[in-house]
């Protein structure tokens, strides 16, 4: 089910010092039933410019309290405005949306890959997953103000949100300005090298994802990427978010969508060709893939790379 | 309430029970914004465009933001008439709403082929010929850019269906109430207008166009003074009825097409802005109507042509 | 600063110091704006539309907001040419920046006997003719919606003037191109692209036009799309130089219209929004060409058809 | 001169309890040269939506303490977006902007009439002529809440505005919910069968204004009105506001224009036929007047009436 809440309040909105924003509405009904990887779909303002809502994923659901997270980067007039944002103030929301991560996994090795805000939604993911596998994160971005709030710089308290990952990861940044310097993609090989994973799930630039791809495909690694598009509807109904197919079905899918046409069986391999249950919702399963509702989570083999 | 104020329209033989429509390619195939609201509250749902064959559609990036509007390229992107047919209209036959399905080809004998199929098909309940789209080489704006050919295609649609047919228009010409007699002498039964302007943006980081296309067609609040104006110039110079579109966001913008002459209005990329928009649109009608002591929405059609005049 | 990129272009055999110019109709005569910022700073001053005889223009109201945009029923008022030349021309002298008058006309000899007043007064460095209002009866888009009608008032001008002249095109029409290549073939030294879309509002309370004349003229950042993809249409049909004008607010606005291949560009609606917005539109495209390493802003003329292409 | 301080900050704003508000920018280059019945021109919101600038008549203007204040009800979205603002929050304000009201008068007796937001200016105005002159204000609106803050509804100590109007003023409402039952021109009626005025000042809704002319214009009473219009630029540029000439000349004109094409001389009796000093600037001289530049405040013969 997908709610559409125009006045969600907000409960706090912190500044992590760079333009990163972490923002927790009061939500319940999409709290409830957010999962790793899926979306929201935000109106910054109340006005007619900027005209669109704006997909974030989700950053962290927490039923019990009814609280959602976002953790996002100022770079254009919608996340401009959202930033202004003070506790008390109301924002219209749509969600969950989209396919989030497989999370039917247990006793297995994982990594997570994720670049700058795509990190993001692995956190949450990771945090599920490690209560029942051993979870190894790999964070990267270009400089130290592009990472996220990580546990340790995050005030917790305040908007009673708690985002310590639970789970160990290593850092890169391009500058050196935390962590390794060099490519998150450069930690993730050396690991590989010395120790295998069971899966891997990876969000970011898309050459980041490409990246992630080749080690994974090289290995044998089952991979989940999550993918960024130019988004209106959120919703299926559009068109304008999709990308082209790649070679392997979509039945190997994940869960967590809360749209009954994607309700596929689980798999744990991505290419075990399992026959999708499609529906007249689904034009991407014939052709293209909508990113906002057959995505943004797909198995790397879903997705046409044409050697990226 | 519904029956305080009577919302009922008749469009080309079609009778809906209130003036609120979707905006073709808005809405996919129906389903998309069903936890939000129910098609069935609708006047009639209007479908993707759908061609001959299946259509990948234009590359990505394929939508730009614009101030108070929004540029597409999606170019007809559908899976075919055949596909349609047999996957994604018999569903619809569930909600109690009549379906319109929005049409496009590359030649005339493909228009007429599309529109013959479609007339087997029960849940099917009127068409609409897209002479319009910006976005694609062959089947769009061209036969909508010229009287001629636009009728042509018209009399082709007719010879090939007896569901009743609406002409929609394409916003890009000189004279629109040219092209609007032009396919009402040829048979159409209603005109929608109209289909999005021909806009591009460019992106000033890659100094290149920001949409893959190149050109995209501009839709949202930022044309909606050109519509309601294309709108009321039609009103008066024909006799069928009018499905106004272009930036509704409201009832109040409703209202304005209403007033200019128009029917009924459909709903487009209002629908991405709020989820619940048709709805939210019919209730503000509805609202205006019993405020005002209007009883039914007809005595609403054309009025500021009235008071213009007077 | 001013040294480190080269801001000059030519248009029409005048050279402007940078491509930044007012848009005719919004800066009245010059000097409504002195005291937020010197016109000496602009590239080119165009003023308010002038015609043969005074003109009260259209009753009020003559303006409504709409989103991202603004209509204007202004009506071409202005105090004749006589009395232009006599009492409004003359104090521009003071300013070091060349003056461009608008001229619009109900006749092919009305517009070439504005003209021909108009080139005797030394001031005025040349001539933008209005064959594109959509606000008056007789003058305006008329003459601008047909190729020979427009290319004959160009032909009149051009005969009756040795200054430069600028044809200002309408865009509400199906064929932009067909309209530049025949103003071209006229003689024209450069066109200006756009004038207003026609568009309305209604006043949903009073159930009538929300403005006095009914129809006006949609400008402001909701027609930049549309003009930005004529600019573009037009750059490679043309030899002749194109002035880009229609939502420009920024300098990245600015940026769009030359990299779509628009010699220079105008700014109209933007000027009400912000008084200084001239000028930071002309800072604007000097910090991009800075920090680009840009050293003449002809580089980036077209910049986005050639990457399209590639 | 006219100012264009794009980030004037919010000094404080204040909710009568209805739909008005009175907000207090600091803004010290307005403030030293506005004058009464001249306007500001204010962005409401930093986006696109709504695109213009919106005319508030200046409230008050306090040179010392370089605050401006302005009192407006919210009838739409711009004005909706103003009343939003906290302290601190930054404003876009071009201004002063057009001709205020004649000032240049002592030991006389004075009218002022005002009708809803009109009594704004009108305050301001009266609260300057009272040092040198006799002042008696009459103020109408439908009802009690449309009734700009006085002096007895008003904090002044937190925004640090003084508003008192140190003069006289009667009250009437339509719906008799504050002072008399009826209109004020009734009021002004009334009063003027009994004790004369030596001048009269207006600004409301146009009929309003049309029949304070018709009592002015009986008993030969010079009068000024303050005219409303739509506005794009608000300094004679566009031409959007003009309205039609009334056989009267601008030459008998007000002061406080910052503008030198209206530094015009100064006459007591509106109807002297003294010659103006038009410029080019002024295309209204010749056919209509701009309401941003040559008024807002024309004396009445200024304007024509026909009949009204
Ligand atoms: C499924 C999904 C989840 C996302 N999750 C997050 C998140 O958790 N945190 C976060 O910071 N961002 C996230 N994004 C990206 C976020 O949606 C964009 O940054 C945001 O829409 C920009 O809006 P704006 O108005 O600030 O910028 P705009 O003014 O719209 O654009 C500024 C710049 O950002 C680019 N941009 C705009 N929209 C997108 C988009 N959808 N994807 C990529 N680039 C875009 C533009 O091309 C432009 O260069 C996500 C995007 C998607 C599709
Ligand atoms: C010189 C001048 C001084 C003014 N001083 C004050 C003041 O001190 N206090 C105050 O409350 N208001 C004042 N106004 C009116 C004020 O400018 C409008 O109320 C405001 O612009 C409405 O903006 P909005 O976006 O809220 O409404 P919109 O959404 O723009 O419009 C809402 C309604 O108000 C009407 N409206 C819009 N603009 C104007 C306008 N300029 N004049 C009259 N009606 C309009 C519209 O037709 C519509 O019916 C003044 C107007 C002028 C011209
Ligand atoms: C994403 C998108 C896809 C569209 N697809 C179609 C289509 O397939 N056929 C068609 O006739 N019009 C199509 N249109 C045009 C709309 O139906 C409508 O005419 C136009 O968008 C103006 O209405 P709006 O401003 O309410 O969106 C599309 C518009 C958008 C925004
Ligand atoms: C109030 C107003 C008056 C205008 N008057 C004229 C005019 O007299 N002659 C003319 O050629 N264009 C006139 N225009 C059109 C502008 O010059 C310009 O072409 C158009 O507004 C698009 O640019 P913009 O979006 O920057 O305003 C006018 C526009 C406005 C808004
Ligand atoms: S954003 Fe509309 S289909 Fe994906
Ligand atoms: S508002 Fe532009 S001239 Fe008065």
């Amino acid at each position: 089910m997908k709610y559409h809440v125009p006045h969600a309040s907000v409960v706090g909105q912190w500044n992590t010092g760079g333009n990163i924003f972490l923002l927790t509405l009061s939500c319940p009904e999409i709290a409830a039933e957010a999962r790793p990887g899926q979306f929201a779909h935000l109106r910054c303002g109340n006005t007619l410019d900027p005209l669109l809502r704006r997909p974030l994923s989700i950053f962290q659901a927490e039923a019990q309290k009814g609280l959602l997270s976002f953790c996002y980067q100022v770079v254009g007039k919608g996340t401009q405005l959202l930033s202004k944002l003070q506790a008390g103030a109301q924002v219209d929301v749509m969600g969950p949306l989209g396919r989030g991560f497989d999370t039917e996994i247990s006793g297995k090795r994982i990594g997570l890959v994720g670049g700058g805000m795509g990190i993001a939604p692995l956190v949450f993911l990771g945090r599920m997953l490690a209560r029942h596998n051993q979870v190894q994160g790999f964070w990267g971005a270009r400089t130290k103000e592009l990472l996220p709030p990580l546990a340790d710089q995050f005030p917790s308290g305040d908007s009673g949100v708690e985002v310590a990952c639970g789970f160990p990861y290593l850092v890169a940044t391009e500058d050196g300005s935390a962590g390794r310097q060099g490519l998150v993609t450069g930690l993730l090989e050396e690991w590989l090298e010395q120790e295998p994973f069971d899966r891997l799930y990876a969000c970011g630039p898309r050459p980041m994802l490409a990246a992630v791809h080749r080690l994974a495909q090289a290995r044998g690694i089952p991979l989940q990427v999550s993918l960024e598009a130019v988004m209106a509807c959120g919703v299926g109904a559009c068109l304008g978010c999709t990308c082209e197919k790649g070679p392997g079905d979509g039945g190997a899918g994940a869960e967590g969508t809360g749209n009954p046409v994607h309700r596929v069986r689980h798999q744990d391999a991505p290419n075990s060709h399992a026959a999708a249950e499609t529906s007249a919702g689904s034009l991407a399963a014939e052709k293209r893939l909508k990113v906002c509702q057959d995505g943004p989570v797909f198995w790397a083999e879903e997705v046409r790379w044409d050697g990226e | 309430m519904e029956n305080k104020v009577d919302l009922t329209v008749e469009l080309g033989g079609l009778k809906l029970k209130n003036p609120v429509m979707t905006a073709s390619g808005t809405f996919a195939f129906g389903e998309a914004y069903e936890d939000f609201f129910s098609p069935a509250e609708l006047g009639a749902l209007v479908v993707k465009g759908v061609t001959l064959e299946p259509r990948q559609g234009n590359p990505g990036p394929r939508l730009v933001e614009t101030p108070a509007g929004l540029l597409n390229a999606i170019g007809l992107e559908n899976p075919g008439v055949e596909e349609v047919i047999r996957t994604y209209l018999p569903p619809l036959s569930r909600y109690d709403v009549p379906v319109i399905v929005n049409i496009a080809g590359n030649t005339y004998a493909e228009y007429g082929e599309v529109a013959a199929r479609l007339s087997k098909c029960p849940v099917v309940k009127a068409l609409e010929v897209n002479i319009s789209c910006p976005n694609v080489k062959e089947g769009g704006m061209a036969f909508g850019s010229h009287p001629d050919t636009a009728a042509e295609v018209i009399r082709v649609v007719k010879a090939s269906t007896g569901l009743p047919v609406i002409a929609k228009l394409s916003p890009n010409v000189t004279d629109i109430v040219e092209m609007a007699q032009a396919v009402e002498e040829a048979g159409a039964d209603a005109l929608s207008l109209i289909n999005t302007l021909l806009g591009m943006a460019i992106d000033i980081k890659q100094k290149r166009p920001a949409l893959a296309n190149v050109t995209g067609g501009l839709s949202g609040p930022a044309v909606k003074p050109i519509a309601l104006r294309m709108v009321w110039q039609v009103a008066r110079k024909v006799k069928i009825p009018l499905v106004g579109m272009g930036g509704i966001l409201t009832g109040e913008d409703a209202l304005e097409f209403i007033m200019a002459g128009a029917t009924a209005v459909a709903i487009g990329t209002g629908q991405f802005v709020n989820p619940r928009c048709c709805v939210d649109v019919i209730t503000g009608i509805k609202k205006y109507c019993e405020e005002k002591g209007v009883k039914n929405i007809g005595e609403l059609r054309g009025v500021a042509w009235r008071n213009a005049d007077s």
